[in-house]
């Protein structure tokens, strides 16, 4: 993986400037996660349209490495106007910060996936607890801690 | 696909760099795998490359050489999970061999979930791995402690089985699926079956199976299954528990250290998914790529040749040391019988025997075999023991009898 | 005598395969001792040499081989026996690792000597396997778990410990000799007379201790003490756990199974003799001896050229690192550090340095690095964390200063 | 070790027909142990003469290798008629089927070694139990177990 690929200017930006950052109040569906490796914390806040399934609006909060938060950010962005459905299926090689590495030829490497994949993660938690629908098995765990 | 011709035992054994040297001036005919088995050149080049180019902690590194490590390490699991056929490699655990996995089912969930008037149900074929840890979990908990009994040819009583039903007070039954001492195959299928009617657990002794012929872990439907490395052309060091992973979920932590939190404070401490939530500490990880260098050399070789040239090497044995006089053989049959075979001369200790053997370089086992509970059951303290394995030769076993012939002439 | 003169790094160096590689066509700038270290030649092959012409199961045979591993393995408890100073290879029980052994203390010892209203202290400085298995034990007997609080520096708030005072209630105090995050070098000392003093056992965590400055159980009056082979040049999969005899003969076994009983029967088992009723199943064999030719190794070159070698690396660091703008150093003082530095950087994540930092071959660990209560307290979430070692050269401080600033403009 | 030199008539001659084998009934002191590795057992019963201190009779019962056997046999012949201070100090060495291996130039092994010491063993045992004095460390726990 080459350092001067994955941090771009693209992710440098998202990582100084997230897009949605903080928190909705009040909220639809929310839910919190960490990479238990680094500690890093996410929590996502979104509301749904009136038709109860598009997402309308989004927020992620929390701190961690330029990878985990511009990937949040991006991933929020990506969202937006979606529906539920749709977007809990968003499959880990698809979401745009880890698409772009694939693409660029250099793939994040497992522990870094990881760092990419927490905006995702807590994402899907928060659809699936909205939802009520169980969480697939790849994504256990991942809401299990409180969020500080 | 599997390869199913024959294996060819001389070939193989050039594979293993301990058979290059003599012992005492005669070759090693090494009768007891079933103790350990030795390793493979391809076993030890990979624990070497590791150690070479690949070595660092694993889990937590963000740079390149523990990228490897960590890939390394979890490729061994994937392999371990299918040799096992896991559904998940959540459900592989690397211990340090059988017998902390049994003690990690017993502690981990047997402390847990045992109360007085429960029923723990192991056999008398047990090794004391697949034994003590039942015993200790019953008499902490205040649960009982009961075996199924073995008849004298080392086979269980299953007709004796609903003795032990007991309308869902019966919470484990461990089983071994292949008798350490006398080789006997048990029919695993019947008492996980049964275990379930009962609504107990199933926890499988697969060391002595595992190496030596094909275990699917979903087929048999057990809940735990614990087996070794070192008994597989592994290192030392390493072995692998399989857990059902609604139960390894359910369950507390064993051992509690480094990896295997998610968070740490004064007030509280919450756990890492699995597998890791039963891995604290640094893990055997040399130890398990190497043992994922067995599993793949194992697999190239196939299951089924192995299994077949180990049934072959113990007709002939059998044969062989079944015309001896004043030789007791012990053991059920050759057809439900895998590569072990326990027997005793008349007259002469078994201690006695393994060294005369020795003097011809044959290596057989000499004494309880962590067996005493059959020991007993067979009215004997101690058997000799040879035990074969995919490098094993015909002639070892011509060496086994002449060496017999020795011991008998010396205390004629 | 022990050789004092100051070691040669660069011939040291020679003895480790893994630096004769590229990363990424740099050369590896290996700064992640703490976490595990790289392995000599000469302990590769020892492991090699002891499964091709050595190998066999311990404790059990009585054909020459299984003398010969026999002899090996008990060999390198003595090995690991004078390496502590320990009064007897009766106190030296070989573990997986650090954290194996403080579970087995935890376990064998707190299990059954704890009750509500007794207290367990460690402290904020405390990896978590020297943390959490105490706040488990003490949360399944109703015991209390306390912690000594750390300064801003990451030095033990000794003049609180009178606090923990409480007539006989405390029972065991289990502290690091060094932590893992910050170098600091704990007066454990102070902390074992103030244990018995209490009446509280003193249980020592010499994982960052042991494999850098000599460590003498005799002369500390330690009860308990734990360290891993993987970070001292050793294999990994084993460790080492001093206990005194006393103490061990009065436990209960932690594992149980083969190995490790006197006699087994349905009704009742006893335990052998120490060290071996701590050793249950087949050991760390070929682990263990390649931990013995890890202790020579480091005794060859001597524990006091060790420490001062990288006491002067950190010097060099700590100075080197003090220049740069936005970097923020954690823990104590030069003269109370071992070779482990922890710092930040302003707007950048650790692991975003750590990435950063690997492009240059640099290695360094990034994270709470099994500390969380520690970061806590420091209020931070993570850390980049340099550690040394013998092989440690003054280059690689060089290269992790050009590291930083790169990743410092990259952020810019 | 050569097996011949080991196997040799004295000791098989020892094993075969061993001296002083059974049980004292009375006895003044008496002892059993095991070897763990093995199963090996051996119970030594024996009286002391008017002094209170000279053996004057021993028995060992019990089963097991040549080696132990053998070991006991001719252990049980050096004994009678010393001073039982004298014998509980006998070093490990100093028993007649070690001494003979000793000096033959082929050592027992270390697992041979505790076959051939359990006699000394459970003699000790029986010693220092009707002396009141403590059991020095390296025997410890010959003793822990009941005798069949
Ligand atoms: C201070 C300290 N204690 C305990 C441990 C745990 O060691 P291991 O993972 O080898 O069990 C470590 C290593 O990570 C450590 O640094
Ligand atoms: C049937 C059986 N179970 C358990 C064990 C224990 O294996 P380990 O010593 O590797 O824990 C053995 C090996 O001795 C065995 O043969």
């Amino acid at each position: 993986m080459s350092v001067d690929n994955l941090y771009r200017e693209l992710i440098l930006d998202h990582y100084k400037s997230p897009r949605h950052h903080g928190r909705l109040d009040p909220a639809d569906a929310e839910a919190d996660g960490q990479n238990p490796l680094c500690g890093d914390e996410l929590l996502v806040t979104l509301r749904f349209g009136a038709d109860g399934e598009t997402i309308e609006d989004i927020a992620f909060d929390g701190h961690g490495c330029a990878i985990s938060q511009a990937a949040a950010s991006m991933l929020s962005e990506e969202v937006i106007g979606r529906k539920a459905a749709e977007v809990a299926a968003i499959g880990k090689d698809d979401t745009p910060l880890v698409a772009m590495m694939i693409e660029s030829g250099t793939p994040l490497t497992p522990i870094r996936l990881k760092c990419a994949l927490l905006g995702l993660g807590v994402l899907k938690v928060a659809l699936h607890k909205s939802a009520g629908t169980p969480l697939p098995e790849e994504w256990a765990g991942i809401d299990e801690v409180e969020f500080e | 696909m599997k390869q199913t011709a024959k294996l060819d035992a001389r070939l193989i054994r050039a594979d293993f760099p301990i058979f290059e040297q003599l012992e005492e001036g005669k070759p090693l005919s090494f009768l007891d795998s079933a103790v350990s088995s030795q390793k493979p050149r391809q076993v030890l080049e990979a624990l070497e490359d590791f150690y070479e180019h690949s070595y660092s902690n694993v889990g937590r590194g963000v740079y390149a050489l523990a990228e490897r490590a960590d890939a390394a390490y979890e490729q061994a699991r994937e392999k371990a999970r299918a040799f096992v056929n896991a559904g998940s490699p959540r459900e592989i655990v690397f211990t340090r061999n059988t017998t902390e996995g049994l003690n990690l089912v017993a502690y981990a969930w047997g402390l847990e979930n045992l109360g007085p008037g429960d029923i723990v149900l192991a056999s008398e074929l047990e090794h004391h791995s697949n034994f003590v840890p039942w015993q200790e979990v019953a008499r902490r908990t205040g649960a009982e402690f009961k075996v199924v009994p073995v008849t004298s040819e080392g086979e269980l009583e299953l007709g004796e089985l609903e003795l032990f039903a007991s309308g869902g007070r019966l919470r484990i039954v461990a089983i071994t699926a292949v008798s350490n001492s006398l080789g006997t195959i048990v029919p695993v299928e019947k008492l996980i079956a049964f275990a379930h009617e009962q609504g107990a657990i199933a926890v499988i002794d697969a060391a002595q199976a595992a190496p030596h012929r094909k275990v699917d872990v979903q087929a048999l439907g057990c809940d735990f299954l614990a087996f070794s490395g070192h008994k597989m052309c592994g290192p030392s060091g390493v072995g692998v528990l399989y857990g059902r992973s609604e139960l390894l979920e359910q369950m507390s932590p064993f051992l509690t250290g480094g990896g295997m939190i998610r968070r740490v404070s004064v007030e509280k401490t919450t756990w890492a998914e699995l597998p890791h939530k039963f891995e604290a500490g640094t893990p055997p990880v040399a130890e398990a790529v190497a043992l994922g260098a067995a599993i793949d050399y194992l697999e190239g070789i196939g299951l089924e040749a192995i299994a077949a040239h180990e049934h072959e090497l113990t007709a002939y044995a059998l044969g062989r040391l079944g015309e001896l006089p004043g030789l007791t053989l012990y053991g059920p049959p050759l057809e439900r019988r895998a590569g072990i075979i326990s027997f005793n001369l008349e007259g002469i200790h078994p201690h006695d025997v393994a060294q005369i053997l020795d003097a011809e370089g044959v290596c057989v086992r000499a004494g309880h075999h962590c067996n005493q509970p059959l020991m007993h059951k067979l009215g004997v303290a101690a058997t000799s023991r040879a035990s074969f394995y995919l490098y094993s030769l015909p002639e070892e076993v011509d060496r086994l009898v002449t060496g017999i012939k020795r011991a008998q002439k010396v205390f004629a």
